[in-house]
């Protein structure tokens, strides 16, 4: 659409209270590429990923995006009463995935918490959970908020191996991060 | 001269008073606002360019 | 640049001789007014005697309640559609007074009603009854606002509940006169009498527009002190993200 | 949007969060029920007296029973991060917002409305009243809980919103009481029932896009 761009941003602008966040910001984002965001505590790693998700306006700028994103930010997502097997049918209907949630439970590794209710599941498998949301239905941007958060190693190598699988298939992921990067970044945008 | 009523002198000096006190300290309170606004103002400036 | 930190100048211009010249009418206009309904016009027994002069203060009140809510819905309208930040201001600074002003209403409207009705309160009064839930719209925004933890977000959610109380402004006013109108209505006032003689007239209208004025003189000096509130606040935020 | 399956959705796990972490109905109707009950020691125990106030009593009741569950509907799903979900789905999102209103209304306020009659033979009511006045607190119900959605969207980012839930929909229950109360009098068939349908469609009509402007707030 907008040149091969999945998602392109012009001059964004964010504002909290009176403080201003950053302004004139550009990024864009081609196939098959993955861009981390990095910046301290309160530089709006989180805010601009929100507005590229359309969650928030921008103050200025606007936010092109040629295709359907996936979300994954600081909170899960899933209801206290929801076990892992209903979280990943309510989105499969939601969506009209014909993935069965039982084959997503089993790549990520959660089989046996299936059928335990979220308020019960420690937060390293509420995010494999909300991690394999992502995989109900194939879209070309995931938009990820500390999506290593919580995890443990293997949960780690599990994310960056989806990551890797994404962008072969010539979607694109963008990240806000502190600490390291555990996969293949193109590019990093600091704020 | 406060002027004589035949009857309900009371109510309608209650009411004067409310009809005027109301507006009053509306406006005492408008204008404490934009003063002490103003005031921290020009603190703020006066302390940014020392 | 942001475009929403851009000064207000041109308000603060025109605001500095403006606030001020519009206190000095609205004072002088509501003086002359009360100057006539207590010294100079004769008592109206149709109106229950020496007490209709209880009129030049509780009418300019009640009109202003109303129209005091509905500047609050066009300001949050106009702010919803445009976002120009003067709309805003002006919303918030219209609802302290507006609730002053519903408030003064109601008090009036009691003591009036006590000689009047015999009692301080009547609910059948469709008029009271609209001016109270005025009172509750009021405060519920003024409370929605002071619940938001960042300015934009305390104008988004003032605009959308202002906006849905306007358009249930009519729809709670029919309901309340038909509700009225079943309860044998009793207002203090009797508006739909004969055509009220200009002696009484004249001083009523030029009471309400002294108060209208006098309305628009404190707005506007709120609005003033929150374009400085908001100086300040930037300063605070350059300092803050200083160290 | 393609198909409804997402409103579907959307009624269907704000239905199993209602049973699931609320008591469900249980909640509302042990407070409606509550309510009720106060009325007697609090006005007398006379027949006439009671039957003299009973439907308005069950207005009062409705209405604030309405509002007690309505500080979790959209706060609940804000704090779990499925308001974000929602917010980004390409179903508009009044939609959905109407989805989890009307699911509210079928866990908290229609078994409210099934138990007006049982309440109300206790308040000393005629039985015969009982059964069309049904109809009237259906339709006022569905518009306290429209507005209720609305304070509930408005206040979803503020902690123990409850008091300012009640603050805003308060006055927007106004014409919903006086029609109500009125349709619900006895004899009182005619324009008054069509007027709390009216008001109840109207109601319809705009809280869904106040509660997802309000909801697109909330999610900022």
């Amino acid at each position: 659409m907008t040149g091969g761009l999945l998602i392109e941003a012009d001059g964004l602008g964010a504002v909290r209270g009176e403080r201003i966040l950053f302004s004139g910001l550009h990024l864009s984002l081609r196939p098959g590429e993955a861009l981390v965001l990095r910046g301290p505590n309160g530089s709006g790693k989180s805010t601009l990923l929100r507005m590229l998700a359309g969650l928030s306006q921008p103050a200025t700028g606007e936010v092109k995006s040629s295709g359907a994103h996936h979300w994954l930010g600081h909170r899960d997502g899933i209801k206290p009463h929801e076990t892992p097997r209903q979280h990943l049918t309510h989105w499969a209907r939601v969506w009209g995935s014909t993935l069965s949630p039982e084959g997503i439970a089993k790549s990520m590794g959660l089989e046996r918490p299936m059928d335990v209710p979220g308020r019960l599941l420690s937060a390293g498998q509420r995010r494999r959970t909300a991690l394999g949301r992502l995989l109900l239905v194939e879209r070309p941007i995931w938009l990820l908020d500390e999506p290593f958060n919580a995890l443990d190693a293997e949960g780690r190598d599990l994310l960056a191996s989806l990551i890797a699988a994404q962008l072969e298939l010539g979607g694109g992921v963008i990240a806000a991060l502190h600490g390291d990067v555990p996969f293949g970044a193109s590019r990093e945008v600091v704020l | 001269m406060l002027p004589q009523f035949e009857t309900n002198a009371a109510f309608i000096w209650a009411i004067v008073i409310i009809g005027i006190t109301v507006p009053a300290l509306l406006g005492i309170y408008a204008g404490l606002k934009a003063r002490m606004a103003k005031r921290r103002l020009e603190r703020l400036q006066a302390s940014e360019t020392r | 640049m942001i475009s929403i930190f851009a000064n207000p100048h041109r308000f603060m211009k025109l605001s500095r001789w403006l606030a001020p010249a519009c206190l000095v009418a609205g004072i002088l206009l509501i003086a002359w007014s009360l100057w006539q309904a207590l010294w100079v016009v004769p008592q109206d027994d149709y109106q229950g005697g020496d007490i209709m002069r209880a009129m030049f203060i509780h009418v300019p009140s009640a009109w202003l309640a109303m129209g005091s809510y509905m500047g609050l819905a066009v300001a949050s309208f106009v702010w919803f559609i445009w976002r120009h930040e003067l709309a805003d201001m002006a919303a918030k600074s219209i609802a302290p007074i507006g609730a002053g002003y519903t408030a003064m209403c109601l008090a009036t409207g009691a003591i009036w009603g006590k000689p009047t009705w015999g009692t301080w309160w009547l609910w059948d009064d469709a008029r009271m009854m609209s001016v109270l839930l005025m009172f509750f719209l009021f405060l519920g925004y003024m409370a929605l606002r002071a619940a938001m933890d960042t300015r934009q977000k305390a104008a988004r959610a003032g605009a959308i509940l202002a906006m849905v109380g306007a358009v249930n402004v009519p729809l709670i006013k029919f309901s309340v006169d038909i509700w009225a109108s079943i309860h044998q209505s009793a207002s203090v006032i009797r508006m739909d009498g004969p055509a009220m003689p200009a002696i009484y007239l004249t001083p009523l209208l030029i009471g309400a527009l002294g108060h209208l004025i006098f309305f628009a003189a404190l707005t506007l000096t709120l609005m003033r002190a929150e374009v400085w509130q908001r100086r300040g606040d930037v300063i605070m935020a350059r300092k803050l993200a200083g160290g | 949007m393609r198909s409804p399956a997402p409103i579907r959705a959307a009624f269907g796990q704000a239905l199993a969060e209602a049973w699931a972490g609320g008591a469900g109905a249980l909640l509302p109707i042990g407070f409606f029920a509550g309510a009720a009950m106060l009325v007697p020691f609090t006005v007398g125990s006379e027949a006439n007296q009671l039957a003299a106030i009973g439907t308005g009593v069950l207005w009062v009741a409705l209405a604030l029973a309405s509002l007690v569950s309505m500080e979790r509907l959209f706060q609940a799903d804000l704090e779990d991060g499925t308001l974000e979900l929602w917010a980004q789905e390409a179903c508009p999102l009044f939609l959905i917002a109407t989805a989890k209103i009307f699911a509210h209304w079928t866990v908290s306020g229609l078994p409210l409305v099934l138990l007006t009659p049982l309440i109300g033979i206790t308040l000393q009511l005629p039985a015969d009243q009982l059964l069309p006045a049904m109809l009237a607190y259906g339709l006022g119900g569905l518009a306290f809980f429209s507005w209720g959605g609305v304070a509930g969207a408005l206040a979803a980012s503020v902690p123990r919103g409850g008091l300012l839930i009640a603050l805003l929909a308060l006055p927007l229950f106004v014409p919903t009481a006086i029609f109500g109360a009125l349709a619900a009098e006895p004899g009182a068939v005619g324009p008054n029932i069509l007027f709390l349908a009216a008001s109840t469609l109207f109601a319809l009509a705009v809280a869904p896009f106040a509660a997802s402007a309000a909801l697109r707030l909330a999610v900022d």
